[in-house]
């Protein structure tokens, strides 16, 4: 197994042990020495002091979603790139960055494409321009 | 396994008879046995010095917003004031801790060490030195990416554990913040890496030089433009002012820690610290030349020559030299992030994604293909090499 | 020794956290199951070193992915029942006693298929020769820049439908009538 | 114990874990959760036979591009529900029957 | 000279690119577009003009360029699935290229001037270019699928050009008819293609005529058919449809629904060319099929026949288009009796003075709004250019001396009248051939005398015809195209030995470049190797001497001194022929010392006949589709009705209908009696039982797949 060479991960491992150790015991020792008196009061929401009205896990308005579809589309597209960005410059070296610069090149544009099609039909803008009427209705009327 | 702390002490002899020695008392190959235990002390201090910096960020963050407002700040605990954070570590440990009524109390209790594992994660990859390194991975910079994507999933839990309408209106900001940066910033990660023409710090590193005009941020101007926005998405990413959109404090309250208390809430409060160091080191890895010092002194090789000096202890001093070399060039950007919280005004949420999306992401993807071109165009000389070179062939022979 | 144990950590996590989606009654907490379980996916990656799938499985998933269900999950009014105004329930429970039992026979009849497709691969007995794991970065660079640079850009393409689809799709629109 | 066997005993799980989520629950999102384990199944799959079997990356290559529609079939999949949601408000599997309407 | 795929491919690509280029940008940057195209064309003509000099200064009949690649590669072990693609140039593709540039290039300027007007100009030039190009692909094709890919392409854009004028009812008819009647070719031509893959396992000509060298042709049957005959035919049929030979040929007159310089291009220099050069391409397969005979004769009717249906026609596009077809026939009569280069040769005299002869008639119809020439005459003054140009294309297609014309259709008929003396199934062809001569010179001299000769018949047209709006765009084509059917540059020697000779030399370029592909020398050509990308060149320089002439022709001494004898005979009588014609029509029409009107009342049922044209419209419309297809098409209607419906679907109907009421007395009496009460009608029950299944619940779907799957898995053994 040690043709495996996995010791290289062990820090990682370590560290999040650690981390949930620091996290664990620094919670565990103040229970020890921690105040507890809770309260009906003390444990309601905070609303500004006045009674905490409905649940807050109500609909929220779509255009998070839309920012979080952009963002996964262009996650995806860096972990495609971050490899063929690796082997750029030996491709250069051996002369063979022309290409690879194209091939770049037209995957990018591609995705610069998308982003300017969400540009142009406002999917990237969070306020909405007045003359615009398009606000979701349903997902307000409850 | 190059370049870690494990391979540094493997050049000793010392090390070799200990692990002999461990191997045959034991019965079976105790190099693994060996690395951990040196990993495992290293990771200690290396948390506990993020500990410390992280609380020593609060401390520095309430000075220096003294020093730009004309007051005085913490000044009674210890000298100057200094030890005010333990004061305040024991103070959080000591709070109360309440969950609310309607609260989900599994991921409410969550979400602070999810924050917490992704920050500390990172803290693997991160070079502090050529030779103090927990794990210098072949994917390094995209795992630091990857890991670091966690704190959101933590911040969005957190804003939602609570149950309440202010933490999952911060919540859902910081996540979304979060996630829209991290576009930007790992653009300009991926313009770096073209240069470099690697992914492991080490490699992105020795890319580099320890005069300023060897390092990537000097390489070329598209590089020098991917820097601010790398600076600026990092300083959004790890929610700090002008960005700290989800905390907020005069529309949100406090954001999405607004029901925490105590001990939870220092988790996120250091997570967040340790965070903005660690993008501040990865900023200074991967445009300032990371650890490198001028004239090659941290291969200790000049010492030698210079000095006669024993080839180990050249060695250790150059180590030093360099960890002194990354831990001032990330704390000067660390003073720059404290200065710039409490220089510049807070965004509005609109401009914060307008900011994002029509400005950033635009000028990272031109500096992608930027970066490209010139490797392409120059053969991957810099622009001061360039210069050089002209000057040599125009003064010389 | 220690990449059996970073095998068994990963293994324990992946499936627990598959077996935790199963029975979890909270859409929340399944997410989040799902997060350990894909966590521990990028372990196993990783003892079989395939560093870059593992942080790759890192970026996507956890950073994108689960994020983005997260996201979907409170825009589909979190996890709270309610009863909506068609007087359906407005969040469906996460199945019942009937449902996980024809699960679990659908579980079972696939669990025979894919076992009697197995058998006859594992019966071959692969050679288990290990070799050492080695950078994938680079060869998968080369790779993705040569051999399979017509999937690649085809994906860019992909992911232009995708990000066009969703964006019409999720755009906020008035409803005609009503 | 890091063997071919043992990594397809764990995608075996997860797809069997994917495949019962699938049927047993009633909530569209918790659908598409099950629907990531069965992708991550097949994922875990390539990459394992690749490592055991001939070690050139195609199997590398295959899970890559698994990841990548996987995460384009989320954003479309969770697009498509919360339409579904604005249109019903409701994300019942058994309510999205209908072709029309 | 060195070329290779990729340095030939702009010949084909400019134009391609300027079409895909102007698609875009046509409506809103009209004039770029058409700047665009022109610039494309004149690219690719300056390139084919450079390959042309590079195969003229080689001299030699044995140089070829062929280029192949593997376009894709399905074998799997010893089935071999592999088809190329490629490039072949050699003499006549050289030549070739020459011609459809040239003549492309000047009707692209010509319309620029005669378009300009129009509100669809842009698009004009976009359809242009694809035409062009398509044209220019199929002459540089190495295979027939490629062939058939062109031509295909071709086909679609003569659809589109010659419909362009969608509004009228005429143009869309004529485009329909266009497109219909050359499929019925295409339809065999795909069938000789596949005939030929089955058996030579590749479409190459190379290929091909190494196989018919071979003996890989003999013996193989399809259909009780030599596969030769076969092929040869089908590919025949192709070519029949695309030259407008009889009985193809209707669609031909109506393309001239188009406008004119879309006529000049298919007239001349594309569409139809397509079909006489895939001939000549595919010579050896006819050949060994036995098939020349009946090409010649098939030739020979459609020469003879068109130009008597000329001799009525009145309207001058009309003229020119059975013009067209008569000369085409004169180029398929030139393959059947063996006249290979002479063939060729008429292609590429008739393209250009066609060419001409389209463009003078679209300047003069574009001058005076009007096509009908009895409401001409007297243009001669307001008109001179368009006079001279198209005087000597006169001359030239009527064959007189000195003139294009002259030299390759004087060399057709002479080979005929070889063949008749040596073959008496021939006389037919000799004798149709020149008495097509004589009527070709009559009714081109009488379009031409009508036209510009005499006083002005219709005074308001005249005194409108504008000359001042023709600019240099109009004048300069004709002018060049003019130029080009002289004799000379056709019978001429670039070698500089033996002088140019009235009846031609034995040093004049086409003569001693043009060569037959004789299937015992191509054999040779099978050794050309096929490497990954093919970038492979066998060239095969052979300097070409007397003596190496004479052995390639070698003919015995009495034979070629017969031949000789022969086809002076024959040049004198076409000479004789075609001042006959230009007479007869002076004196008709100048003259009025005959007076044509006493003719047609004397041959009535002919005229009617020809004004008709051969009632081959109303034979096609009336008798084959009313009375062939279209009962054939209620037969099967009623077979649909009567047997299907009857027996298929309302049989399976009352199967069901006994199924639904078993299951319903079975529901109803067993399962669940409640349930069914309701549910009256057995289609409603079927409803329901129905909807479960199709409940829209994809978890079950889900399920069944599982268990279906699973069925299928577990009964496998491995």
């Amino acid at each position: 197994m040690s043709t495996l060479n996995l010791d290289v991960y062990m820090p990682i491992v370590i560290l999040i042990a650690l981390a949930l150790l620091v996290a664990g015991g620094s919670l565990f020792l103040g229970s020890l020495i921690r105040p507890q008196h809770p309260n009906k009061l003390k444990e309601t929401a905070y609303e500004c002091g006045e009674e905490p009205v409905g649940s807050a896990w109500a609909n929220f308005n779509v255009r998070f979603y839309v920012v979080a579809l952009i963002f996964i589309i262009f996650d995806v597209e860096s972990a495609l790139m971050f490899p063929v960005a690796a082997v750029f410059k030996k491709f250069n070296e051996i002369g063979l960055g022309g290409t690879l610069l194209m091939s770049i090149l037209t995957f990018v544009s591609v995705l610069v494409a998308g982003i300017v099609y969400c540009w142009k039909k406002g999917d990237l803008d969070w306020v909405k321009s007045f003359n615009q009427t398009n606000q979701p209705t349903i997902a307000k009327k409850d | 396994m190059n370049s870690t702390v494990v391979s540094y002490f493997s050049q000793s002899n010392e090390f070799q008879n200990v692990t002999n020695w461990l191997t045959q008392i034991l019965g079976f190959n105790a190099s693994s046995l060996v690395a951990f235990i040196i990993f495992a002390v290293f990771s200690l201090i290396i948390v506990g010095a993020m500990a410390t910096i992280g609380g020593l960020g609060t401390y520095a963050e309430r000075k220096i917003s003294a020093d730009l407002q004309a007051r005085i700040g913490p000044n009674r605990v210890g000298p100057f004031g200094i030890l005010q954070f333990l004061a305040d570590g024991v103070k959080m440990i000591l709070k109360e801790d309440i969950v609310t009524t309607n609260a989900d109390r599994f991921t409410f209790n969550l979400a602070p060490v999810l924050c917490l594992v992704g920050v500390f994660a990172t803290l693997a990859v991160v070079p502090y030195s050529s030779g103090f390194m927990l794990a210098d991975l072949n994917v390094g910079i995209f795992y630091l990416v990857g890991m670091a994507s966690l704190v959101g999933v933590g911040v969005f839990l957190g804003g939602y554990a609570s149950n309440s309408k202010w933490s999952m209106l911060g919540g859902m900001r910081g996540a979304s913040q979060i996630i829209s940066y991290e576009i930007p910033a790992t653009l300009s990660i991926i313009a770096i890496v073209l240069l470099a023409g690697g992914l492991s710090m080490k490699t992105l590193i020795d890319g580099q030089g320890g005069a300023p005009q060897d390092w990537y941020i000097f390489h070329n101007p598209f590089a020098f433009m991917g820097f601010f926005v790398y600076f600026i998405s990092a300083l959004a990413e790890t929610n700090r002012a002008p960005f700290d959109l989800p905390e907020a404090e005069s529309e949100l309250v406090s954001g999405y820690h607004t029901e925490y208390t105590g001990m939870k809430f220092g988790l996120f409060a250091l997570a967040e610290y340790i965070e903005v160091f660690v993008v501040c080191g990865v900023a200074v890895a991967l445009f300032l030349g990371g650890y490198k010092v001028p004239f090659d002194l941290g291969s200790g090789q000049i010492l030698v020559e210079k000095l006669g000096l024993d080839g180990m202890l050249a060695q250790n001093i150059g180590q030093f030299l360099e960890l002194g070399s990354f831990f001032t060039k990330t704390l000067l950007l660390y003073y720059v992030v404290i200065w710039v919280r409490w220089t510049l005004p807070r965004l509005r949420v609109d401009q914060l994604m307008t900011l994002c999306w029509k400005y950033l992401t635009p000028i990272a993807l031109v500096n992608l293909i930027g970066c490209a071109v010139w490797m392409y165009a120059f053969n991957g000389k810099s622009i001061f090499a360039l210069i050089f070179h002209a000057a040599g062939s125009a003064g010389g022979h | 020794m220690f990449a059996n144990t970073l095998f068994l950590a990963s293994a324990c996590l992946t499936i627990g956290g598959a077996i935790a989606v199963v029975y979890s009654k909270n859409l929340m907490h399944a997410c989040i199951y799902l997060l350990a379980s894909l966590f521990g996916v990028a372990g196993l990656y990783t003892c079989i070193g395939a560093d870059f799938l593992a942080a790759t499985q890192l970026v996507v998933y956890a950073g994108g992915v689960v994020i983005l269900m997260l996201f979907a999950i409170m825009l589909t009014g979190g996890t709270s029942n309610k009863v909506n105004r068609f007087g359906l329930e407005k969040i469906p429970a996460m199945g019942n006693k009937k449902t996980f039992f024809i699960a679990s026979f659908a579980a079972v009849v696939s669990a025979m298929i894919i076992v009697k497709i197995l058998i006859p691969v594992l019966k071959q007995n692969p050679s288990s020769a290990l070799s050492p794991n080695e950078p994938t970065v680079e060869r998968l660079g080369t790779l993705l820049a040569t051999d399979h640079i017509l999937a690649f850009e085809i994906s860019s393409v992909l992911l232009l439908g995708a990000l066009v689809g969703a964006a019409v799709i999720s755009r906020p629109r008035k409803e005609i009538h009503d | 114990m890091i063997s071919l066997s043992s990594y397809l005993f764990i995608s075996l799980v997860l797809f069997l874990c994917g495949i019962f989520v699938m049927v047993a629950r009633k909530n569209i999102i918790a659908i598409l959760l099950g629907i990531e384990l069965i992708l991550n199944a097949s994922a875990l799959n390539f990459a394992a036979y690749t490592k055991f079997l001939n070690n050139n990356l195609e199997g590398h290559i295959m899970s890559l591009f698994i990841i990548v529609i996987a995460a384009a079939e989320a954003a479309v999949g969770l697009g498509i529900v919360i339409r579904f949601f604005q249109l019903r408000e409701s994300i019942h599997i058994d309510d999205a029957s209908t072709l029309q309407n | 000279m060195d070329y290779t795929l990729t340095t030939v491919a702009p010949i084909v690509l400019l134009p391609f690119f300027a079409f895909v280029i102007n698609a875009f940008i046509v409506k809103r940057f009209t004039k770029l577009a058409v700047g665009i195209s022109c610039a494309a064309i004149f690219g690719s003509f300056l390139y084919s003009l450079k390959i042309f000099i590079d195969f003229l200064s080689v001299y030699s009949t044995n140089y070829y360029i062929h280029k192949v690649f593997t376009w894709f590669d399905l074998s799997a072990g010893e089935h071999l699935f592999k088809v190329n693609m490629g490039i072949y140039i050699d003499n006549m593709t050289a030549v070739m290229l020459l011609m459809v540039t040239g003549a492309a290039t000047l009707i692209h300027v010509f319309s620029t001037w005669y378009m300009h007007d129009d509100p669809r100009f842009g698009r004009f030039f976009v359809y242009l270019s694809l035409f062009t190009s398509a044209m220019l692909g199929l002459v540089l094709s190495d295979n027939l699928l490629s062939v058939f890919i062109f031509w295909e392409l071709m086909g679609f854009c003569s659809y589109s050009l010659i419909g362009f004028y969608y509004e009228k009812e005429g143009a869309g008819n004529a485009s329909m008819k266009a497109f219909m009647t050359t499929r019925v070719g295409d339809v065999f031509f795909l069938l000789g293609i596949l005939a030929i893959w089955s058996v030579v396992g590749s479409t190459t000509f190379v290929d091909m005529y190494a196989a018919l060298a071979a003996g890989k042709l003999n013996g193989i049957m399809i259909l009780g058919i030599p596969l030769a005959t076969f092929a040869g035919f089908s590919v025949f049929m192709g070519t029949m449809g695309k030259s407008a030979q009889v009985p193809l040929q209707v669609w031909l007159p109506d393309a001239m629904w188009g406008p004119t310089p879309c006529s000049a291009l298919i007239h001349a220099a594309t569409m139809v060319a397509a079909g006489v050069y895939l001939s000549l391409r595919m010579y050896p397969i006819m050949e060994a099929g036995h098939l020349t005979t009946f090409i010649a004769y098939i030739g020979a009717i459609t020469a003879f026949g068109a130009a008597t249906v000329a001799l009525v026609q009145t309207d001058i596009k009309a003229v020119l288009a059975y013009s067209t077809i008569s000369q085409l026939g004169y180029m398929v009569i030139g393959i059947g009796v063996g006249s290979y280069n002479a063939s060729f040769m008429h292609l590429i005299t008739h393209a250009v003075f066609k060419a001409c002869l389209f463009l003078s008639a679209g300047s003069v119809i574009h001058s005076i709004h009007c096509q009908e020439m009895p409401q001409m005459g007297g243009l001669r003054k307001k008109l001179p250019y368009t006079f001279f140009a198209m005087l000597l294309c006169c001359f030239a297609i009527a064959g007189v001396p000195f003139f294009s014309g002259f030299v390759s259709k004087d060399r057709i008929l002479g080979d005929a009248l070889v063949m008749a003396t040596e073959n008496k199934a021939f006389i037919g062809v000799a004798i149709l051939g020149f008495g097509g001569a004589l009527l070709t010179a009559f009714y081109m001299f009488r379009m031409l005398f009508l036209t510009f000769f005499g006083e002005p018949r219709d005074h308001h047209i005249y005194d409108h015809a504008h000359e001042e709006h023709i600019g240099w765009n109009s004048n300069v084509p004709l002018l060049i195209l003019s130029l080009f059917t002289l004799g000379l540059f056709y019978s001429g020697s670039f070698t500089g030995q033996g002088e140019v000779n009235l009846f031609g030399s034995k040093y004049e370029w086409f003569q001693t470049l043009i060569k037959k592909p004789e299937v015992s020398t191509v054999a040779q050509f099978t050794d050309y190797q096929r490497e990954d990308l093919g970038m492979t060149d066998t060239r095969d320089k052979v300097a070409l001497t007397k003596a190496a002439y004479d052995s390639t022709y070698g003919l015995s001494e009495e034979k070629a001194h017969h031949i000789h004898v022969v086809h002076r005979i024959g040049a004198v009588l076409s000479i004789f022929i075609a001042f006959l014609g230009i007479f007869l029509a002076y004196s008709m029409y100048v003259k009025k010392t005959l007076n044509p009107g006493w003719w047609t009342n004397k041959f009535a049922a002919w005229t009617r006949a020809l004004k008709n044209k051969y009632y081959f419209d109303d034979l096609y419309v009336g008798k084959i589709i009313q009375k062939g297809l279209l009962p054939f098409n209620d037969l099967l209607s009623r077979f649909d009705m009567g047997f299907y419906d009857k027996y298929g679907v309302d049989g399976w109907a009352t199967v069901n209908r006994w199924a639904y009421s078993v299951s319903r007395w079975f529901d109803n009496n067993i399962v669940d009696s409640g349930m069914v009460d309701g549910t009256g009608a057995s289609v409603r029950l079927m409803n329901v039982v129905l909807r479960t299944i199709q409940s829209g619940r994809v978890q079950l779907y889900f399920i069944v797949l599982i268990v279906v799957l699973a069925s299928y898995v577990l009964t496998l053994r491995f």
